[in-house]
């Protein structure tokens, strides 16, 4: 899963699987760091 | 030096059907090597851990036509399709809980690894790998008998036939603590060819001209032309390997007298098999 | 400070960062691998140093070289003993499995007493003196003679103490029980004469015409007849087997003919009739034949004409004429006697025709053939000393042959005929027919002292046991016999230390007999078994101890060999079998099951095809033409004249239509109130409990190959 | 007593009426609880499966509630990604059957693995060329998906609603909500697809394997496609039995009309592709691996042609067509036929690629193995049924699933009784 378990090599599967993967992860992460960081944005501008 | 140091093993075995005798010796032996475990029913063959398992065939003839003859199927330790390493089980293992060894052709399994999904199972044709639905459970003071070479599984994990793995390491560290290269083909030998009463089984390196196994096998080294998947295939026309067609390429070959045998290495369709018993490999790469 | 809201989430976030950046979270992971992959309750076996020992198995007569593996103390791993005389290298199931046996808890632990119908512990002084106690009263009352012993075999120093015994306590009744050997004695005593045994040079013939003998089944020396046999293919050498069922024999054999069960010595007489007939015998060989050779040819011509054999057995007449021609032709051809493992219950008839096909082509003592000697006495026990009661006693008759004529001596006799038994190394009440009457028999019998490892069926009737060590943690003498072309005594080692309190049956004895005092102590002198057996093997002693083997003979026996064929010429009667229904059950020897006295390991049960044990179920093997209605899989009742048992049936085209074949060496009864030993036992059923005895008249064995039986749907 | 947390203007049955229900309900999941501890802590061997049947009823269970949790990232794709702007109405419901089938397979999933200790190893140890890996990591994924896209949904209830953080929440993960569409439809692309794979790269069984494009087998192509073509079948069903249940009508016609046609040309268009497939694994892959059709057919007690027949015909150009034909597919009678027969198909298909593959001998002296699975393992397969019918009744009861229902039910005659707030 990470470059440091020892079965994890540089190779094309790895990087397209992970690649995919990590990517997929990012935008699930940002956006839902975007949704929480604007409602609590919002919520102190209501106030 | 030897030219063979350079090269990869292949670790293989031959199997003289007309030799075996379906005495058991090679399971009971498989079985005390590795500390596989036993429970009070083992005739449910389907949940029952047989590393090498014997199975009976017949040329389904009636009486008094009938003939039988018995099959040792270890894991075939397939080389996978071309021979690349991606024998069927070990692609699909999603934590690399079964691997390939490219130096010596043997598919391991990491028992503290593998999380029992089974998919190996599935994927694996010829039923060589087990699962423990049980905690292996020695009687009292039996668990004396246990080897400290291979680890007794836990419940939840799937466990196979090794090719006596731990038999090449401790073979490999002599032949190091005696400044040798490589090891002799007398020094790796699985517990089953060793116990086999009738020597039906041949056990080496098919890598390795000098060894026995090259010389029944005698590996066509060449993809075979009608199938590119298949590698390996043997010129010996009494030789065959089980399922050879899928492509799994296995390491484990038969050999046999009777064609009746042969025939049940593989599934043909009507007629098939008479247009290519004859055919055994590209004989023009002797 | 006050605790609002936004300080809340901040606090709450920050404690998520931190313990996000700590190492808590790999820790944790740690653990949780390390937690989750060391189940205590699985073992963890201790490492140590490795190393080998040599030894021998006394499992079966076989006699095979074992290399043990150790780590430090304990054994973990048998293997056959490369470079052995006897298996150079391999080995069967049952010896690999040995330390299943050693380590097993269901073992007996110490000796035992039994008090009504439960055992107790006692100690090994106090047990020697009651049996030794028990046996002067019988001494006293001044019939020596009934004490008698039943083991497993006459040769070898153990089974030379337990004689010893029972001669200098003035009895002549020792037993052994029906062992290939004694069937090999028995035919070489009635054609050539006393004291002499057979063996066959599997290994170098080139035609092998077996008539039943499983020689992949375990007859004889199992892995050296495996080896042999597997060496056929490249020797070129023909193996004909002549047997109801398609047996594993049958099957790698270059033919199989099948035969009506128990019709083998007519096939035989109707070879031997072809032979004379067709003048195909060896004229030397048959010019020094004794006892009749006329009147024996006249009564084959008469009785076992091709077409009359056949109709007997059968076995076409063109397969008669072409395999008596085969046979005779060959260059070193030879025929094998003993059906299944040639342990069972056979015909003096027919082993004695079977045998006469070799002498006929003057194959005896000649390479590929069969090896007529003298028994081996390696051991030199000094002389026993006698006293009166002794040499009265001992001069008795016997009370009966064989074993089975004791056993039905005791249970048609209403006062006691026995009145002490010792059984070592023997399971009588397992493996003999009619297990039931057996075991009715033993419970006549006062007083019972079982030597047994194993609380088996004989040892739960006994009084007393006297636990003997496992052939792991002995020393003992082990002489290979059982047809084998050469004569290999090994030496069993003591690769473990006893791990229950239990000791070498030869020192049981000899402190039994140290405490009768007078003439049998004295003819008891040694301190241990031990030292007993370094000093009778005398001779071999140096060889045993330096190579753990010493060959008495090897290689092709000189000098000339009687032949005398009185017995056949006087047309002894062909057994039949018991009862009158239309089909016939007979019983099937498997490599992977033991049909002696102990049970087979929980490993070796396991290899057991589900085509003969299923469940507790035994599976029987039965034609589909014979089966009519039912199903493969199906259950039915067997009903003999002796019992009755559910079964399961599995359709095989490899049996005989009308035969029924059912496997030996299941249905062993070894639980106890006390301890369950559910790996092995009360698993299918004991074939011994539907086979009665059939006692050939003339040579007084039980020759039952068989019994007749109904079959209904159950 | 619960009536603060009830939408507004939505009429539910009474408390108690509602929590005997739960509990009866609940009864059942206790049941299946129990089995599920009964497998964690005794192990597999509560189970009917062997060395021969590694893979059994739960793994059918499993891939077959994320075929039919499939129309939660087909309706959620054809809703933000392709502005089908009806599909609002549904969308809700179709993201809470999907939550409970992806939380259901994940459930069984953990209860399937020998060693569940060691679950993560999937994730940590990951061998990329495995599709199980795949399914492992893109179905995690996806759930994670199905999670947000939930999450404005219940923070939508009446009481939840009342904080203002929870309610700028809910608003802004609408206003995002396509991103995590896109993702998840991707996600689900991958998984749908490897569970397909999982089948089709078993090379050493004729019975499942597949040629395919690049390192995808033919099935990858298959079960994606399946998913979203029968995936909203199961969304309608569920749908239609919510409706039959609570006694009122949740979405419009036109809506359900317009999903059904969709599926309809999916399953019409996966059927195609269907039965080439099977004509060319039948005439070409596996008579080259030297088997007849016949042999995964026949000399057997239960897997016969019909379950061929059955599956793609009756369960898959029936429905089709059903659905594809403006007259039968706004039948109502004729629309529940097709939509039932279709979830049948699509599970059936599942069955045959996990179970019928393992009950197919492959070596010549092998034989057909048949299994029935424990009660242990019907019992955890039940579970995620009660499981799902207890979040919906609870999400229904509680939540504003369905934006249609006050207009059809309360607006019009029933409006003027149900004002007394």
């Amino acid at each position: 899963m990470f470059p440091f378990s020892f079965e994890w090599v540089w190779d094309i599967g790895h990087a397209i699987f992970f690649g995919g993967f990590w990517y997929a992860i990012s935008i699930l992460g940002a956006g839902m760091t975007f949704v929480v960081l604007k409602a609590a944005y919002d919520t102190m501008n209501d106030s | 030096m030897k030219q063979n140091n350079n090269k990869a093993h292949k670790f293989g075995m031959v199997i003289d059907l007309d030799k075996c005798t379906g005495c058991g010796s090679c399971m009971v032996s498989c079985m005390s090597e590795n500390n596989v475990p036993f429970k009070e029913d083992e005739s449910n063959k389907k949940d029952s851990i047989t590393w090498m398992r014997v199975y009976k065939l017949t040329n389904g003839k009636s009486f008094p036509d009938t003939e039988i003859a018995y099959l040792p199927r270890p894991c075939q330790h397939c080389g996978g399709k071309g021979d690349h390493g991606h024998s069927p089980c070990v692609s699909v293992c999603p934590a690399v809980a079964t691997d390939y060894g490219y130096d010596t052709g043997i598919v391991s399994q990491i028992y503290t690894r593998c999380f029992g999904c089974r998919y190996c199972m599935g994927a694996c044709p010829y039923h060589a790998r087990y699962f423990n639905w049980w905690d292996p459970k020695w009687p009292e003071g039996m668990e004396n008998y246990l080897s400290p070479d291979v680890s007794p599984r836990m419940r939840g994990v799937v466990e196979k036939c090794s090719f006596c793995y731990h038999r090449y390491q401790a073979a490999k560290d002599t032949a190091y603590y005696e400044g040798r290269d490589d090891i002799e083909e007398h020094e790796y030998q699985t517990a089953c060819a060793t116990a086999c009463p009738a020597g039906a089984i041949v056990f080496g390196d098919l890598n390795n001209p000098a060894h026995q196994v090259h010389q029944i096998v005698k590996p066509d080294p060449h993809p075979d032309p009608r199938n590119k998947h298949i590698v390996g295939k043997s010129r010996n026309p009494k030789v065959f390997r089980l399922l050879e067609r899928l492509g799994t390429n296995p390491k484990v070959y038969y050999l046999s007298e009777r064609e009746w045998v042969r025939k049940q290495g593989d599934n043909y369709l009507d007629g098939e098999w008479d247009k290519i018993k004859n055919y055994h490999g590209a004989s023009s790469h002797d | 400070m006050k605790v609002d809201r936004r300080s809340f989430l901040g606090l709450g976030l920050g404690a998520v960062a931190g313990v996000a950046v700590s190492p808590i979270g790999i820790k944790l992971t740690d653990d949780s691998s390390i937690w989750s992959q060391n189940w205590p309750w699985t073992p963890v076996p201790v490492d140590g140093e490795v190393t080998y020992e040599s030894s021998v198995c006394s499992l079966c007569p076989g006699s095979c070289g074992l290399s043990v593996r150790k780590i430090d103390d304990r054994p973990v791993k048998i293997e056959g003993l490369a470079g052995h005389p006897v298996n150079g290298g391999g080995a069967c199931l049952h010896g690999i499995s040995g330390l299943q046996y050693l380590y097993d808890p269901a073992r007996v632990k110490t000796p035992l007493k039994k008090n009504g119908d439960k055992f107790e512990e006692i100690s090994w002084d106090d047990a020697i003196a009651l049996v030794a106690g028990k046996l002067a009263d019988i001494r006293k009352s001044g019939s020596p003679e009934k004490l008698a012993c039943i083991a497993d075999k006459e040769q070898g120093s153990v089974s030379g103490l337990f004689q010893r015994l029972l001669k200098t306590f003035g009895s002549p009744n020792f037993y052994t029980m029906p062992s290939l050997e004694s069937y090999l004695e028995l035919t070489a005593e009635v054609l050539h004469g006393e004291g002499m045994t057979i063996g066959f040079d599997l290994e170098n013939s080139d035609f092998v015409l077996s008539f039943g003998a499983g020689i992949i089944e375990g007859w004889g020396s199992p892995v050296n007849c495996f080896k042999a046999n597997a060496s056929r293919k490249e020797r070129h050498a023909k193996l004909y087997q002549i047997e109801s069922r398609l047996s594993n024999t049958a099957a790698n054999a270059d033919k199989w003919i099948p035969i009506k069960p128990g019709t083998e010595a007519d096939l035989a007489l109707g070879l031997c009739a072809v032979i004379l007939e067709n003048k195909l015998f060896n004229s030397m060989a048959v010019a020094n034949f004794r006892g009749g050779l006329n009147k024996l040819a006249a009564a084959l011509q008469k009785n076992y004409s091709p077409s009359k054999t056949a109709e007997i057995t059968g076995v076409k007449v063109s397969d008669i004429e072409k395999m008596a021609t085969l046979f005779a032709k060959a260059k070193m051809p030879v025929a094998v006697f003993g059906k299944g493992r040639g342990d069972g219950a056979q015909s003096l008839k027919e082993l004695a025709a079977v045998h006469t096909l070799n002498c006929l082509v003057g194959n005896i003592n000649k390479k590929g053939g069969a090896f007529v000697q003298l028994k081996s006495d390696y051991l030199e026990f000094p002389d026993e000393s006698m006293d009166s009661i002794a040499d009265a006693g001992f001069a008795k008759n016997k009370t009966g042959r064989y074993v089975s004529q004791l056993i039905e001596k005791v249970n048609e006799s209403s006062k006691p005929v026995v009145e002490a038994l010792f059984v070592y190394n023997a399971n009588p009440c397992y493996s003999l027919h009619d297990a039931k009457s057996v075991k009715q028999a033993v419970g006549k019998v006062p007083f019972v002292v079982s030597f047994s490892s194993f609380l088996d069926e004989t040892a739960k009737e006994a009084d007393i046991i006297l636990p003997s060590h496992t052939f792991l943690e002995r020393l003992e003498d082990v002489p290979s016999g059982a047809g084998l072309a050469k004569t290999v005594v090994g030496l069993t080692k003591p690769v473990s230390q006893p791990v229950f309190n239990t000791k070498n049956p030869g020192d049981a004895v000899i402190l039994i007999a140290k405490a009768l005092e007078g003439s049998i102590a004295q003819s008891f002198e040694w301190e241990s078994y031990d030292e007993c057996l370094e000093s009778v093997a005398g001779g071999i002693w140096d060889s045993l101890s330096e190579d753990g083997y010493a060959i008495i003979s090897e290689g092709i026996p000189s000098g000339f060999v009687a032949v005398n064929v009185s017995y056949l010429a006087d047309n002894p009667a062909t057994i039949q079998a018991q009862g009158d229904d239309e089909l016939i059950l007979i019983p099937i020897d498997n490599m992977r099951l033991i049909n002696a006295g102990i049970a087979a390991s929980p490993f070796a049960i396991k290899t057991v095809s589900d085509n003969v044990l299923k469940g507790s179920d035994s599976v029987v093997e039965i034609n589909p033409l014979t089966a009519r209605g039912l199903k493969d899989r199906g259950y039915a009742t067997l009903t003999t004249p002796i019992g009755k048992a559910r079964v399961m049936i599995n359709l095989n085209e490899g049996m005989m239509p009308g035969v029924i074949g059912m496997v030996k060496g299941l249905g062993h009864t070894l639980n106890t109130k006390h301890m369950s030993n559910k790996y092995v036992s009360n698993k299918g059923i004991n074939v011994n409990d539907l086979i009665g005895p059939v006692i050939e008249s003339g040579s007084g064995l039980d020759a039952a190959f068989g019994i007749k039986v109904k079959i209904f749907k159950a | 007593m619960d009536s603060a947390l009830i939408p507004e203007g939505a009429k539910r049955c009474s408390f108690p009426k509602f929590a005997i229900g739960v509990a009866i309900v609940s009864a059942v999941v206790l049941w299946g609880v129990f089995a599920m501890f009964l497998c964690w802590f005794k192990g597999l061997n509560q189970t009917n499966m062997n060395d021969y049947y590694g893979f059994a009823l739960w793994i059918w269970a499993d891939l077959a509630v994320i075929a039919v949790g499939g129309g939660a990232f087909f309706t959620g794709l054809l809703r933000y990604i392709f502005k089908i702007d009806e599909l609002k109405n549904i969308i809700n419901f179709a993201v809470i059957i999907g939550f409970i089938c992806y939380s259901s397979a994940l459930l069984i999933l953990a209860i399937d693995i020998g060693q569940p200790l060691r679950g993560w190893f999937i994730f940590w140890h990951a061998n990329v060329h495995s599709m199980l890996t795949e399914v492992a990591f893109c179905l995690s994924a996806y759930f994670a998906v199905l999670t947000i896209e939930f999450i404005p949904n219940i923070l939508e209830n009446r009481q939840a609603n009342k904080v203002p953080f929870f309610h700028h929440l809910a608003h802004n993960m609408h206003g995002v909500m396509a991103v995590f569409a896109a993702t998840g439809a991707f996600l689900s692309f991958f998984h749908q697809g490897s569970l397909g794979g999982v089948a089709g790269v078993l090379y050493g069984r004729p019975f499942a394997v597949r040629e395919g494009l690049l390192i995808w087998p033919w099935t990858f192509f298959l079960f994606t496609w399946s998913a979203a073509a029968f995936g909203p079948c199961f969304t309608l069903l569920v749908t239609k039995i919510t409706e039959t249940v609570t006694g009122k009508k949740l979405v419009k016609d036109n809506v359900v009309h317009l999903l059904a046609k969709i599926s309809g040309w999916m399953i019409v268009t996966y059927i195609i592709a269907k039965i080439i497939d099977t004509i060319y694994w039948a005439m070409v892959t596996a008579p080259s691996l030297g088997f007849s059709l016949s042999h995964f057919y026949t000399s057997n007690g239960f897997y016969g042609y019909w379950i061929l027949i059955t599956e793609i015909v009756l369960c898959g150009v029936v429905p089709g067509v059903l659905l594809v034909m403006k007259s039968t597919r706004e039948n109502p009678t004729l629309r529940l036929i097709a939509i039932i027969l279709g979830v049948i198909g699509v599970c059936l298909n599942r069955w045959v690629m996990v179970l019928q593959i393992m009950a197919v001998p492959v070596m010549s002296f092998d034989t057909w193995a048949l299994y029935f699975p424990s009660w242990q393992e019907i019992a955890t397969t039940v579970l995620p049924v009660a499981y799902g019918i207890i979040l919906i009744s609870v999400a229904y009861r509680y939540l504003p699933v369905f934006p249609q229902e006050h207009e059809l039910n309360y607006s019009v005659e029933v409006e003027p009784v149900t004002e007394p707030e």
